[in-house]
């Protein structure tokens, strides 16, 4: 492997990191300046990552120091940049769909009164995400880790005069430190053990030293970052905050909390894969939680009427995909979901945004219905990126979906011995209840008849571009990627198992899951609408607990929040107003006291002062003469 | 024989400043009087009062040349002045009050010592340069002796123990201060032309072309210390501080006799102070245009002496006659004048000529 | 010489205790006046020309022309409270001869040991002008904005206050 | 010549003068005046130990100190009048409130 030191990296993240500072300087005076500013900058990155990808030889990586960042003792540390394949794949789909998302929202934002603030905080998150992915070493991937959670708060609370909405950013900030004192954790200890926290270097240093009585180690490492991950890519027991980020503008959930953000915590596994191999049980435990959060989360999409919701929830079903294909070893793969997921996804969201955008910001989809006729490129968009999430042979969901029910069935983990007869039919069976909520928020959207009170119209260009562009992705993307990528990965990521091409009847045999998922779908909420309302009812109970997302947020207040506000309230007694105010009071009382014994001498006659100084004078004077004798 | 050389020098100097000032007094009263289309100082003529019929055209003619005039009326103004009471305002110090004209004089008088009258020249074997003092500050001592001629002024209106003398002192040392600062910057930009501080290192740099057309900016210098000149001699359209329709006559309304006469004498000696200044740095001091006069010749300092005092003499009377011709400014005229015409005139001026010097 | 100078000396004493004894403020400014003057003469004796010319204009021609110009303005004539009590006058003086006790053997003693040097410097406007524009330029310019700032301030100080 | 002992000397009772000055007087414009009479004397042992020592870093100090006082004459008699039209005086014992 070959370093070059490559300035033009740097160039990457700068070009956000000033379109934030213009968009929000110029756009202070021109409102409708900021979201060009903000989409060129991404734009200008975007080509520059192209180019760069373009121009890099096989095999090849580029390392580019920026700065020194400190230097304590022996340890320095370099604000440096490393742009491998892994790499590669993630700036293009982080600016990429990033400055189709900048594009969209120019009509999105177009009549909302702060949108200088919210294009320079896109671009802000832009900047902090291409440092996450971009970085050389640990610590400038937390820098990027922070800087996107700090976006996401920023902006999942744009609208921070609701307070709910206000409420959902802090809890998104709140629930994400949790994961990051995991991350801390984790690379506190690898940095103890290793005294680097570079890339290369660990993956020299964990490549040398794989002795057994490490294997503890790497195993604790491991969960520790995989909490950080849970935190950051909505899994449980920390997905709570992602279906409350919905409340910022649907923009953001297209491009945070769908496409890029979210896929963080993929992103590091595979990163750092060199020591999630090491620790099986670690994987193993990723790939149940993954399981288990994709199949929770799946339940409960089900019966949201929120569109968003909906979306969001599959959204955490399907970084459970991912990090099946994680837990499983199979790194690849779960990239490779990652970026089919990032255009099919960001394309549903952006679609959603649409329908909001046309219906007059309802977001509730038993007032929606039959606008398949109203808005048109919507609906094809959205139903081609609902064909591919479902798992439809030959769109992009089905390549990536396969190929992460393949990587689990096949998987060689001792500590999934046995486990995986659970697991694996499991997986298909979300991949069924993703087909069919899927399907459900399509017919409850686009088919049927029109069941609000608005006028819905379709939305101008500027939105629909980048739908067609996105679905355009999601259609052919699987076809393309899934041949390419394993290879192009393989540098980073090891070589993939090769396996044969198959032909298009085997591929829509593959898809099965899918096609039933949408045929009960279309079935219960076309024609036979009677059949969800029947099933609600058999099964009160269960159906009530997904509509209640499971009582996960209960449970936290109950068993986190409540505790932790009672010993807040001791602290704030007996502490802070008992000792600390205390000796603060105490110290001005005693400064008050003193103060009025000196005031006596403070007379507010000039003349008393100059006396007093020209008797210090004399004083210094006699100590200079006599006891001094210098 | 150095103490005989130096009295003599003393005894010049002294002689110049009133011969210059009592010319000049006559001058401001006769010729006030053509201005003003009257016949002026009238009642003390020349002796020749005569009813001898041959002699009337001899008494017309020196009358009307007015010699003899001159003088007369002089000593008839001196023996007015002696004989008139001397009054001191109640409530003052009569001492303070005594001071005040000296002090108002003697800074004019002090700086007629380092003004050169005439070239170097050699008698009975002894090297004379005709300047009573040379001193290592040379114009600087100028400007130093300007910024004490306030005292005078200030002490006359403070002493005066009522309310038109000490507004009429206010004013003039409010005006003095102002146009104080002008006249230091339009003689440092001469001083910058000359690289001198010597004056007569200065009439010597001007042997061949007069200063006034060394540099071409030297004009805004000239036209800067003419019209300071008049504003800090109270004069002309800047007669504020003893403006008679508003004050009486300022700070020296309570001064009469001969202590008014000194203020007088003081005022008239001003202006050919001025009048010197301005000659000596821009008009060539003592040299004549396409003239060469021998170095060193007593004949030759003679004639240059005489060149340099009709040069100052041309300079008063210009003065005279501004001063009976303009009408008097508004005092807020006067301070706009002074700070926001003249002083960013003069440091525009500075700066050119320091431009100029140095490429 | 030597007359010369104590007879300089004298008046400049004679006009700083005039200074501090006059009843009058406009006498203590005209004493303070011949005082500066007296310091102007000796600052020439002491070859310091600039500085003696300086002393003139800024001293006796701006400074003192201000102070006299307030005192006119405010025409306040005599201190009018009754004058301070003896004590403090005679506290003032003891602690005046003390300094005195203390400081001139103390001067007498320090430099009355080192040489007089055999440079015999002049202080003309070349040499300090030389100076203050090479190695003071700085101090010299900073000084440029001391001048500024007091201008500024004074006008802002002295200006009358608008009342709505 | 004269020693340079001779100038400080009279430096020194000129200086002790102006503290006395400063001490026993009430009216501001006065003790701003002996304030002046301290800083002169100080000047007049600047230009002496000059002459002693042989260079003309003495004099500069002396043209800085001018400089100073220059401005803090500007400011103090502005503060002095802003003090007569507050107090309607310039005694310092009737300036001894922060509020105007």
């Amino acid at each position: 492997m070959e370093q070059n030191g490559v300035t033009a990296l740097g160039y990457i993240p700068l070009f956000p990191l000033i379109g934030s500072v213009l968009a929000f300087i110029i756009g202070r005076s021109k409102r409708d300046a900021a979201g060009w500013i903000a989409t060129l900058a991404s734009a200008m990155a975007f080509a520059v990552v192209v180019a760069l990808v373009m121009a890099m030889p096989e095999e090849a990586e580029y390392y580019y120091r920026a700065f020194t960042w400190f230097s304590v003792g022996g340890f320095t540390l370099d604000f440096a940049f490393r742009f491998d394949h892994l790499t590669a794949v993630m700036c293009l789909v982080v600016t990429g769909i990033g400055s189709l998302i900048h594009l969209y929202s120019v009509a999105y934002m177009a009549e909302d009164e702060g949108r200088h603030r919210f294009f320079a905080y896109l671009n802000l998150f832009m900047f902090s995400m291409l440092l996450l992915v971009l970085g050389a070493n640990l610590l400038v991937l937390f820098v990027g880790w922070e800087g996107v959670g700090l976006c996401s708060y920023l902006l999942i609370g744009f609208w921070f005069k609701n307070l709910s909405y206000a409420g959902a950013g802090r809890k998104a900030f709140v629930v994400n430190r949790i994961g990051d004192a995991g991350f801390l954790f984790g690379m506190f200890m690898l940095y103890r053990q290793f005294d680097t926290l570079d890339f290369a270097e660990l993956a020299q240093a964990i490549s040398v030293n794989a002795s057994p009585e490490l294997l503890p180690l790497y195993f604790v490492v491991a969960l520790c970052l995989f909490v950080g991950a849970t935190g950051k890519s909505a899994q449980i027991p920390l997905f709570v905050w992602l279906p409350d980020a919905m409340a910022g503008p649907t923009p953001v959930s297209a491009l945070i909390h769908a496409a890029t953000m979210v896929t963080a915590g993929v992103y590091m596994m595979a990163r750092l894969n060199f020591l999630f191999d090491l620790a099986p049980q670690a994987q193993a435990i990723v790939a149940i939680v993954a399981v288990f959060t994709a199949m929770v989360a799946a339940l409960t999409a089900l019966t949201q009427n929120d569109i968003k919701k909906v979306l969001a929830y599959s959204t955490v079903s399907q970084l459970g995909f991912m990090f099946m294909a994680a837990g499983a070893g199979v790194y690849w793969v779960a990239v490779f979901h990652l970026v089919t997921h990032a255009f099919f996804k960001a394309c549903l969201f952006l679609g959603a945004g649409s329908v909001i955008h046309g219906c007059h910001h309802e977001q509730d989809m038993r007032h929606m219905g039959g606008l398949w006729s109203k808005m048109p490129i919507t609906a094809a968009t959205y139903g081609i990126s609902t064909l591919a999430i479902a798992g439809i042979y030959p769109l992009s969901g089905y390549f990536s979906k396969h190929a992460i029910l393949a990587a689990l069935e096949g998987g060689h983990n001792p500590a999934l011995e046995g486990l995986l007869e659970l697991l694996v039919p499991m997986a298909s069976v979300t991949a069924f209840l993703t087909a069919f909520y899927m399907t459900r928020s399509f017919a409850m959207t686009f088919l049927g008849s029109y069941r609000g009170h608005a006028h819905p119209h379709e939305s101008p260009l500027r939105m629909t571009a980048p739908l067609i562009v996105l679905a355009g992705l999601a259609l052919v993307g699987g076809l393309w990627l899934g041949g390419t990528l394993p290879h192009y990965l393989a540098p980073v990521l090891g070589s993939p198992a090769e396996h044969g091409h198959e032909s298009i009847i085997e591929g829509l045999m593959h898809s099965w899951i899918g096609i039933a998922g949408i045929g009960v779908g279309l079935l219960c909420y076309t024609s036979l609408s009677q059949i969800p309302a029947t099933i609600y009812r058999v099964i009160g109970p269960l159906s009530t607990l997904s509509l209640n997302k499971f009582y996960f947020d209960e449970l936290y207040a109950a068993v986190v929040v409540k505790p932790l506000e009672a010993i807040a309230r001791v602290l704030f007694r007996v502490v802070d107003q008992g000792m600390i105010d205390g000796a603060v009071n105490g110290t001005a009382a005693v400064v008050d006291v003193s103060g009025e014994v000196a005031r006596s001498t403070q007379t507010g006659q000039v003349r008393h002062y100059a006396f007093f100084m020209f008797v210090a004078a004399l004083l210094m004077l006699f100590l200079f003469v006599f006891a001094g004798r210098v | 024989m150095e103490i005989v050389i130096l009295l003599i020098k003393v005894f010049v100097v002294f002689n110049v400043i009133m011969g210059l000032a009592s010319i000049c007094t006559w001058v401001e009263r006769k010729g006030s009087a053509l201005i003003q289309d009257r016949i002026g100082a009238n009642r003390a003529g020349a002796f020749v009062e005569t009813d001898v019929f041959l002699l009337k055209p001899v008494a017309f003619v020196v009358r009307w040349l007015g010699i003899l005039g001159v003088i007369n009326t002089l000593l008839c103004d001196a023996v007015k002045a002696i004989f008139k009471e001397d009054f001191v305002p109640e409530g003052t110090s009569q001492f303070m009050h005594c001071l005040a004209p000296f002090m108002a004089v003697l800074p004019v008088f002090v700086s007629f010592a380092i003004l050169p009258l005439a070239p170097d020249f050699e008698v009975m074997g002894y090297h004379i340069r005709p300047q009573l003092a040379t001193i290592d500050a040379g114009v600087l001592f100028l400007l130093a002796m300007g910024s004490i001629a306030v005292y005078g002024v200030a002490l006359a209106g403070w002493t005066g123990n009522n309310k038109f003398s000490l507004l009429g002192g206010l004013r003039a040392s409010a005006q003095m201060i102002s146009y104080e600062l002008a006249m230091g910057l339009s003689i440092v930009s001469v001083i910058v032309m000359y690289g001198t501080l010597d004056l007569f290192e200065m009439v010597k740099a001007q042997s061949s072309v007069w200063g006034i057309f060394q540099s071409p900016t030297a004009w805004l210098s000239f036209i800067i210390l003419f019209i300071v000149g008049m504003a800090e001699t109270k004069r002309g359209p800047f007669d504020l501080p003893e403006s008679e329709s508003e004050l009486v006559a300022g700070y020296f309304t309570e001064y009469s006799g001969m202590k008014f006469l000194v203020f007088w004498l003081g005022e008239f000696a001003e202006i050919a102070l001025f009048s010197a200044i301005i000659v000596l740095l821009f008009f060539g001091g003592w040299n004549i245009p396409f003239v060469q006069l021998p170095e060193g010749a007593w004949w030759a300092a003679l004639i240059g002496h005489l060149v340099l005092m009709t040069k100052i003499m041309f300079f008063c009377i210009l003065q005279i006659v501004i001063r009976w011709t303009l009408p008097r400014f508004r005092y807020d005229q006067l301070m706009n004048l002074g700070w926001k015409i003249l002083l960013p005139i003069a440091m525009v001026n500075l700066m050119i000529v320091a431009a100029l010097k140095v490429f | 010489m030597t007359a010369l100078f104590f007879l300089v000396a004298l008046v400049l004493l004679i006009s700083a205790v005039g200074v501090v004894a006059s009843r009058n403020a406009i006498h203590s400014a005209l004493f303070l006046v011949g005082n500066l003057m007296s310091v102007a003469v000796m600052f020439a004796m002491l070859n310091a020309h600039f500085l003696a010319v300086v002393q003139v204009i800024v001293y006796a021609g701006a400074i003192m022309v201000l102070v006299l110009f307030v005192l006119m303005l405010l025409n306040i004539k005599l201190e009018n409270q009754p004058a301070l009590g003896k004590l403090v006058i005679g506290l003032a003086g003891l602690g005046g001869l003390a300094f005195l006790w203390m400081m001139v053997p103390l001067l007498q003693r320090s430099f009355a040991a080192i040489p007089q040097s055999a440079v015999d410097v002049q202080g003309s406007v070349r040499e300090v002008g030389k100076l203050l524009y090479t190695q003071y330029v700085f101090p010299f310019e900073a000084a440029s904005l001391l001048i500024m700032a007091a201008v500024v301030g004074a006008v802002m100080l002295a200006k009358r206050r608008y009342r709505a | 010549m004269v020693p340079v002992t001779y100038y400080l000397t009279l430096s020194a009772l000129m200086f002790t003068l102006g503290i006395v000055g400063v001490v026993i007087r009430r009216n501001a414009i006065v003790v701003f005046m002996c304030i002046e009479l301290m800083l002169n004397a100080v000047n007049l042992s600047f230009v002496a130990l000059s002459r002693l020592v042989g260079n003309l870093d003495g004099q500069i100090a002396v043209f800085f100190v001018m400089v100073v006082a220059a401005a803090e004459a500007a400011v103090g008699l502005a503060i002095i009048i802003s003090l007569f039209r507050s107090a309607k005086s310039v005694e310092t014992s009737d300036a001894n409130q922060l509020n105007g």
